[in-house]
């Protein structure tokens, strides 16, 4: 309640909203009274030292951890205290920080899991209407193939999705997330260990589903990655958000420096 | 994909193990072929066996469809096993303490309520939680369910066990008296060695189209069901709750549908034994059925329909091919033996089981999505530079 | 392609696949019609929680074809396919699958539990002209199945022997426990009915349990004096060291089952004294069953159980029966089976002076085998007339007291 | 670390390359992905991998430190061939190895993920640990929680600790920086300076790839598992292909 | 019998679950399966004393009711059931290349392998060692306690056992090498950890408690070659009580299911002496309370003590 109100800025149509959240580990306070929202449209960044709690934040919202305290908002509805795929129903999605890997699954079939409302998840659709379940696999599939074409992993699609390198997972996790076509994307570092090359391409594929009309909130530790990126950033630290605001602002804060960039950059 | 119209290119479809498994498979065939022919194998014995086999293999395909699936641990397929056994038994049986002289249908249809109650009655306090939950509720399901059968005699008729079952076709047109109106028959194709057919064969033959009925549509079902967005689904829990959860999932309530789905199977399987033996008893729900279960979905590969029906296959000749080490002259008492010789099979196909009958090998993708048919190149299972599982980078 | 008449092909139409366990012969068959022996098929539990009454059983199945065979089946050996049920029902069921329907023999002995007999007739016989004789099945149950024959008298006269037995011993309460099976329960369910004392505990417990000190200090919490044990020699064997260990006191009775050289060895002494047992028995020819006795323990080197006199007792039965038998056929020997250890004819107390009244012309009816087990004579029901002997444990072994008549 | 635990052997020789990958062919199972790869670690030096996503460069660590084996050529320790070796022993050779993901011990607290870094050491552990805890205040905070509760970034620092313990002679980094905050990652090749300071050799992937070079002696970019390239930092950041293809630049 | 009396035999009958728990828990975790045939290997350490008893016989003195032939057998037994599973493990869980699924039917297998050569060896009768019972401790019984000297000698030999696992554990590094290989085997070996010879211990160990636990079952029962298959089942849920993977959980939760057992004609008695009144409650709990169910009663409080500590009563991974 005390740092938000200082860099908060209006939001006229958010979409995602983040108010007074709280979690603590024992004695730890990994959430402290975070707030923040997310306007419809736009990039947001969400930096922060190690262990400031993003990702625990991010697990607040998707609902895998229940809040000690505040609540969630996504699209207008109180989401606090429901299960993931009900969070996930409302239109959020998110990664994980370290990629998930799928046993017995072929790169390719991972990617499949991530359509929502397939109508061949429904087990008397596979009976009944065969044939609508078959349609939108097939585009499904054509989807998966093609994104994974953006991704430069179209030679892995029929590899065992656990047989690949650390880099590529998080390539096909980040791909899988956008095939679920969300209307707020929550991405826990996208790029940690993907190669400069390829990260400045993913950087146009976010740009051009942003575009599109998705929105993104994105945790990373790669500077010129969000910076370019993302508009507005919001700092964490230690449970609760440090400042908000545009790349250049939050670059040039000298909280943010000492807490987070230090002096290098 | 159609095997009847392109053979060789199916064949060429198939990846290695799959061939070997094939051709094993053929070449049993033809020796059992050959021995029914020869009179060596009598036929109603043999379809005896055939009637295990389905049975097993209806047990292996539930277990699968919650082991393989989606990674449930179900330690209680003999509780579902009996449940459905008890289930048909007591509604059709002239002994029966409760209800009796029903019509077969009738106890299939109350088996498999019986069974889902059942099932919901597990599943609902333990799928919530952690995947071990399961595994440790249905420990003790199944050591209740025995117990209770056992013990409360106005309800099962107690350790005197269920007779006076009639045959699943009783009451039915033609099928009830088919055995009975069929003249014997007596074939010769060896001189000297006559091949008879009796009652006893025609109602074993019954037994054998129940079976592969019960197993040939649960088989269509489950392919069908596997090979799509929802078993896709089932596999992603199975490997990663978390992530498909993530994505929007309702983990619990694809779990649900699974247990349920692999409990009514197992039930199925309980409710064919009923009317192939004709009697059963608390003997019945012993566990070894469980663990036989497992073996077979295990020897077949997890996850694999086609899988569980050769572990089905395999079990059946694992419990009584053996006993034919009888016919052998050993010195040692051939009892022990037998479960030596089991054991030793275990293990053997254990170690030197063709490898790909264990990895599902077709893509979890509806079949006419995809183009190049659904065969993937994937190199022999993964890189494991230590066993023991986790090594995986 | 024929309309069947069974013809005479009886025995196995397989090639070379004989059973020869037990016996010692090495007569690999030699294909187009086996004229060199009678295979007939036994049902045991070789394996499974009753294993060692399947062991026990082997024993005189082997004695006997060393009998039966020193002297031959008109000039044929008598061959005998044991398979293991397990002791499970799916196990006995498939075992006699393979003996009827793959071995085809006409005659089955089998099974130990009754409830695996009763699985087996049900499942495999009934409806065939097979003939099945139980080697070790009590229940109560059997009884109702005349087409199921069997070698141990029913349990009903035995029950009723004790509950008379301990009313006479002068005791109105007395405390129950039963292994929980077929047997157990139907032997149980009769004492009950025939016990007009006080039941102060009655309770079944399972089979195979590492420890039974829960049921025993209830049985002595329940206070009566008698305590009746229907069960297993393995588990009664655990129950009296853990009486003997606790050191509770009271007069026991036991159903036959609980009796045997097993129980002795593993019971520390004077702790079963004074013990009463009701034990099936051959009264009037007790030279008869020390014969039998002296030869088994020639072989084995320890007395004889029950068990094993019962499957001697089947061996010897079916032998005669093949032998009385005009050809060898389900049929035939459903005929014959009954007859040859039937009250007429002859009484004689081994297969060789049965066999030689058979072979001098004499029929089934001329034939009057007296079983090391008991008479034998199965009445309508198929059950054998059971003699009843009272033992009664002193300086830890089994002293036979009193007799009765079923 | 400290003086008197440096061995004999690495003291002595100043000449041939402390380790060597030479013409290596390596992969998982049937799977070939190193093709006749040779890299070079000489004494005292910072070598950093770089490369594209799968390129191999994971591979060349693992295969150095016996986690795979060279299905060709060789892996030489101080002109041994170590080729095959397995990892335990390797470790007792006096090389350290952080790998790129699982690299703690989730059910262990952090304290014991630092004990079990030891368990090859003779003596003087505690010590050790002690230093290390001043170095990372990061995870000394936390000496006693699981390791499964730290944050990403925590446990990148907690697997490189559990590295150092042993005080090796040479160490390969699987990407150190990868979900670092800016300025924990600085500390982080700060520390990596440090170490090499001491004498340790260590070879690197890296895809921050500015900082990684920065602090380098040397670089290689591995593309589908050959050497693509092989130069000064300098050299590899100025070369406008390279740049373009493999840094981002 | 008194509560006293009960707590006592459940303490007994604890101390054999216990020992073997304790081994189906580490080879739970560092070889990443549950091992079907630790029932198997408890019956392999009792026939082996049973051998070695016969062969030594007396040896002079005795200790608590046991002549001294007795612990050398026991000894023997111990040693024997680890030899055995350390050669199992040599010959073929170790070159086996399968998931611990595939792992744990294995081990059926070798556990039907076990019990035949046994079965063949010694027949399928029970037979016990040939150590005279004795009477229940005189001074004891006024409290309504009934155990004997030889009972007295389990519990202590397996409190030494116990202590002595304890005291391995605390003061080397292998409690914490078997955590760290049970948690992730590829950095264990990366961390320098000598996996196969820790694997190769845990087998020792393991084996070596459940030989001894063979060998006071066979002492407290009798020996049957299917006594240890028989005891599976309720080592299982003693392991999962105790929370799986953790020794000191396991032997709690042996030492829980143990009492959980031998108690249940004690809460029969309790269930009855209840004022519940004479509801259809109070006969259901009467007709389900009784000793036929006692092993589904310990199933049933091994489940609802997980619904309140879902990690076993030592809670994920303490050792
Ligand atoms: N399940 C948990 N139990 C206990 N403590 C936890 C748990 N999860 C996170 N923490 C603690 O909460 C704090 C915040 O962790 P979090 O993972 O949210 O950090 P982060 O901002 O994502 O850091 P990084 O950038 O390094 O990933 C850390 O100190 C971590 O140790
Ligand atoms: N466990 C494995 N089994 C089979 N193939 C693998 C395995 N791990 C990696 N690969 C394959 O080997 C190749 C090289 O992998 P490696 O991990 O060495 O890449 P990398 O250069 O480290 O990439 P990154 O920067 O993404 O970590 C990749 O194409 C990958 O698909
Ligand atoms: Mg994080
Ligand atoms: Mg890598």
């Amino acid at each position: 309640m005390v740092a938000m109100s200082e860099g908060a800025l209006p939001k006229e149509d958010a979409v995602l909203r983040v108010d007074d959240l709280q979690k603590s580990f024992g004695g730890l306070a990994a959430t402290d009274h975070a707030t923040f929202a997310v306007e419809r449209g736009t990039i947001t960044g969400l930096i922060g030292p190690n262990g400031a709690g993003k990702s625990t934040l991010f697990n607040l919202i998707s609902g895998f951890y229940e809040p000690d305290g505040g609540t969630v908002e996504v699209n207008g509805t109180d989401v606090t205290g429901m299960e993931p795929y009900e969070v996930a129903e409302h239109g959020l999605i998110r990664t994980f920080q370290t990629p998930r890997k799928l046993e017995g699954m072929t790169v390719r079939e991972a990617m499949l899991v991530g359509p929502r409302n397939q109508p061949g998840e429904s087990f008397v659709k596979l009976f009944a209407t065969p044939g609508a379940v078959s349609e939108s696999e097939s585009a499904n599939l054509a989807d998966a193939e093609r994104i994974l074409e953006d991704f430069e992993i179209d030679h892995l699609a029929t590899q065992p999705a656990t047989d690949i390198s650390g880099g590529q997972m998080k390539l096909v996790e980040l791909a899988r997330a956008m095939l679920a076509e969300p209307e707020v994307l929550l991405l826990d570092e996208p790029v940690a260990g993907v190669n400069p090359t390829l990260a400045k391409k993913l950087k146009d594929q976010i740009r051009r589903l942003n575009e599109q009309g998705t929105t993104f909130l994105l945790i990373e530790h790669d500077m010129e990655f969000v910076m370019d990126l993302a508009d507005p950033i919001v700092v964490l630290d230690q449970g609760s958000v440090l400042t908000e605001g545009t790349p250049d602002g939050v670059r040039s804060d000298d909280r943010v420096i000492e807490a987070y960039l230090g002096g290098g950059t | 994909m159609s095997l009847l119209a392109d053979p060789k290119a199916a064949f060429a479809d198939l990846t290695r193990p799959e061939r070997w498994v094939l051709g094993v498979s053929v070449a049993f065939m033809l020796f059992l072929l050959g021995a029914l022919l020869t009179g060596a194998l009598g036929p109603t014995y043999f379809l005896f066996l055939v009637g295990l086999a389905g049975m097993y293999a209806l047990l292996s395909f539930g277990l699968n469809a919650q082991w393989g699936f989606t990674g449930l641990i179900n330690f209680s397929v003999a509780a579902f096993f009996g449940i459905g056994a008890y289930g048909s038994a007591l509604m059709t049986a002239e002994s029966s303490p409760i209800a009796g002289g029903f019509n077969p249908l009738v106890g299939l249809v109350v088996a498999l309520v019986v069974a889902l109650v059942l099932a919901l009655l597990i599943g609902i306090p333990t799928l919530r939680l952690r995947a071990d939950y399961l595994a440790i509720a249905s420990l003790g399901l199944a050591e209740v369910v025995r117990l209770v059968v056992l013990n409360e005699r106005w309800l099962t008729n107690g350790s005197a066990g269920v007779r006076g079952i009639p045959s699943f076709f009783k009451g039915w047109p033609v099928l009830s008296t088919f055995p009975e109106t069929m003249p014997g028959l007596r074939l010769v194709v060896i001189p000297g060695s006559p091949i008879i057919l009796g009652t006893s064969f025609w109602e074993a033959l019954l037994n054998v189209l129940l079976v592969l009925t019960f197993a040939g549509v649960t088989f269509l079902m489950l392919r069908r069901a596997h090979q799509s967005p929802w078993g896709r689904v089932l596999r992603t829990i199975r490997s990663d709750e978390d992530l498909a959860r993530a994505l929007g999932k309702n983990t619990y309530s694809f779990k649900m549908q699974s247990f349920i789905l692999g409990s009514l199977i197992m039930a199925l399987a309980g409710v064919f034994y009923t009317h192939l033996n004709l009697y059963v008893g608390p003997g019945d729900l012993d566990p070894i059925t469980t663990f036989y279960a497992w073996v077979a979905v295990i020897l077949g590969g997890s996850g694999s329909n086609r899988g569980a029906l050769f572990g089905g296959i395999v079990i059946v000749t694992i419990r009584e091919g053996t006993r034919f080490l009888n016919d052998f002259a050993i010195p040692i008492d051939p009892a022990p033996m037998r479960l030596l010789l089991i054991g030793i099979v275990i293990v053997a196909v254990m170690r030197y089981r063709p490898q790909g009958v264990l990895p599902p090998q077709r893509e979890l993708i509806w079949p006419s999505a995809v183009d190049g048919g659904g065969t993937t190149e994937t190199p022999d299972s993964g890189v494991r530079e230590q066993k023991g599982g986790g090594g995986d980078e | 392609l024929s309309t069947t008449d069974d013809g005479d092909d009886g025995s196995d139409g397989d090639d070379g696949s004989d059973g020869d366990d037990g016996s010692d012969g090495d007569d690999g068959s030699d294909g187009d019609d086996s004229t060199e022996t009678y295979e007939i098929g036994m049902v045991d539990s070789q394996t499974g929680s009753l294993s060692s009454f399947g062991e026990r059983n082997q024993r005189g199945v082997e004695l006997a074809l060393q009998h039966v065979n020193d002297i031959g089946i008109g000039g044929r050996e008598l061959e005998i396919s044991v398979e293991d049920s397990e002791s499970e029902n799916q196990g006995g069921i498939a075992a006699a699958q393979k003996l009827v329907n793959q071995d085809g023999v006409p005659f089955l002995i089998g099974a130990v539990g009754s409830g695996v007999s009763l699985a087996i007739y049900e499942s495999v016989v009934e409806g065939s002209d097979v003939v099945q004789l139980s080697q070790n099945s009590t229940g109560l149950e059997l009884t109702n199945f005349p087409g199921l024959l069997r070698m141990s008298p029913s349990g009903l006269s035995q029950a009723n022997a004790l509950a008379d037995l301990i009313a006479e011993d002068g005791y109105d309460e007395v405390a129950l426990t039963y292994v929980n099976n077929d047997y157990g329960q139907s032997l149980a369910d009769a004492f009950v009915d025939a016990w007009e004392g006080d039941l102060a505990y009655e309770n079944s417990h399972d089979g195979d349990q590492s420890s039974y000190s829960g049921v025993i200090s209830e049985m002595d919490s329940s206070d009566a004096e008698a305590w009746l044990f229907i069960t297993y020699q393995a588990e009664f064997a655990t129950m009296v060291n853990e009486v003997f260990s606790s050191g509770y006191e009271a007069q026991f009775y036991g159903a036959d089952s609980v009796s045997g050289d097993d129980v002795l060895e593993n019971t520390p002494e004077g702790s079963m004294n004074g013990m009463k047992i009701v034990v099936p028995s051959a009264p009037v020819e007790e030279e008869n069953y020390q014969s039998f006795a002296s030869a088994f323990e020639d072989e084995y080197d320890r007395t004889p159980t029950s068990w094993a006199a019962y499957a001697y007792d089947c061996v010897i039965n079916a032998a005669l029966a093949i032998q009385a038998a005009d050809e060898f056929t389900g049929e035939a020997l459903q005929d014959t089976v009954r007859r040859v250890s039937g009250p007429d004819g002859e009484e004689v107390t081994s297969f060789e002076a049965a066999s030689e009244i058979l072979v001098d012309g004499g029929g089934p009816d001329d034939v009057d085998y007296q079983g090391v087990s008991g008479p034998i004579d199965f009445d309508e029901n198929g059950d054998p007339i059971g003699f009843l002997q009272v033992q009664e444990v002193q300086d830890h072994d089994y002293e036979g007291i009193d007799f009765i008549e079923g | 670390m400290s003086d008197d635990t440096t061995r004999p052997e690495e003291a002595t020789d100043g000449a041939g390359p402390v380790l060597s990958l030479s013409g290596v062919d390596s992969g998982y199972g049937e799977v070939q992905v190193l093709d006749d790869c040779s890299v070079r670690l000489d004494p005292g030096e910072i070598v950093c991998l770089v490369g594209p996503n799968g390129a191999g460069k994971s591979t060349v660590l693992k295969t150095a430190f016996g986690m795979l084996t060279p299905w060709t050529g060789t892996v030489e320790y101080h002109g041994r061939d170590i080729g095959g070796m397995a990892p335990e022993e390797i470790v007792r050779e006096g090389i350290g190895y952080v790998p790129q993901t699982d690299n703690v011990f989730g059910s262990l607290t952090i304290d014991e993920n630092l004990r079990m870094g030891g368990v090859a050491r003779d003596g003087g552990l505690e010590e050790v640990i002690e230093t290390l805890y001043d170095r990372f205040p990061i995870i000394d905070e936390k000496r006693g929680s699981k390791a499964k509760t730290l944050s990403g970034g925590q446990r990148q620092v907690l697997a490189f600790a559990r590295a150092l313990v042993m005080e090796p002679d040479v160490l390969l980094i699987d990407e150190p920086s990868a979900g670092l905050a800016p300025n924990t990652a600085d500390d982080v090749f700060e520390d990596v300076q440090e170490v090499n300071d001491m004498d340790t050799a260590i070879l690197m992937v890296e895809q921050n790839v500015t900082k990684g070079l920065g602090i380098s002696d040397r670089g290689y970019v591995l593309d589908q598992g050959t050497v693509r390239f092989e130069g000064t930092p300098e050299e590899l950041l100025n070369d406008e292909e390279v740049s373009q293809l493999y840094l981002g630049g | 019998m008194t509560v006293l009396g009960y707590l006592a035999n459940g303490l007994v009958f604890s101390s054999i679950i216990v020992l073997g728990s304790i081994g189906l828990s580490l080879v739970y975790s560092i070889a990443d399966f549950a091992n079907f045939a630790h029932g198997d290997t408890m019956t392999i350490g009792a026939y082996t004393a049973l051998v070695t008893f016969g062969a030594v016989g007396g040896l002079g003195g005795a200790v608590l009711g046991l002549p001294y032939g007795f612990f050398l057998a026991l000894v023997v037994g111990i040693a024997v059931a680890a030899v055995v599973a350390v050669g199992t493990e040599k010959l073929i869980y170790e070159p086996l290349d399968v998931d611990s699924i595939g792992l744990l039917i294995t081990s059926i297998g070798i556990a039907f392998i076990y019990r035949a050569v046994i079965q063949i060896r010694f027949g399928s009768d029970f037979t016990r060692f040939g150590i005279q019972s004795l009477r229940p401790i005189e001074t004891l019984i006024p409290y309504g306690v009934r155990v004997t000297l030889h009972d007295v000698a389990i519990v202590a030999s397996a409190v030494v056992l116990v202590a002595g696992l304890h005291v391995l554990l605390q003061y080397t590094d292998l409690g914490r090498k078997m955590r760290a290989m049970a948690d992730n085997p590829d950095l264990a070996r990366v961390s320098g950890i000598r996996t196969k010879r820790v694997k190769l211990w845990t087998w020792v160990i393991g084996a070596g408690l459940a030989g001894a636990g063979g060998v006071f079952l066979g002492l407290f029962n009798q020996l049957s070659p299917r006594m240890g298959f028989n005891l599976l089942l309720i080592i299982f849920a003693a392991v999962i009580l105790g929370g799986i993977g953790s020794v000191y959980g396991a032997m709690a939760g042996g030492f829980l299911i143990g009492m959980i057992t031998q108690l249940t004609p004690f809460f029969s008695n309790v269930v009855e002496a209840l004022p519940i009144g004479q509801g259809w409650l109070a006969t259901l709990l009467e007709n389900l309370i009784t000793l036929e169910y006692a092993n589904a009663i310990a199933f049933v409080i091994m489940v609802v003590v997980l619904l309140v500590r879902p990690n076993g009563i030592a809670g994920e991974g303490a050792t």
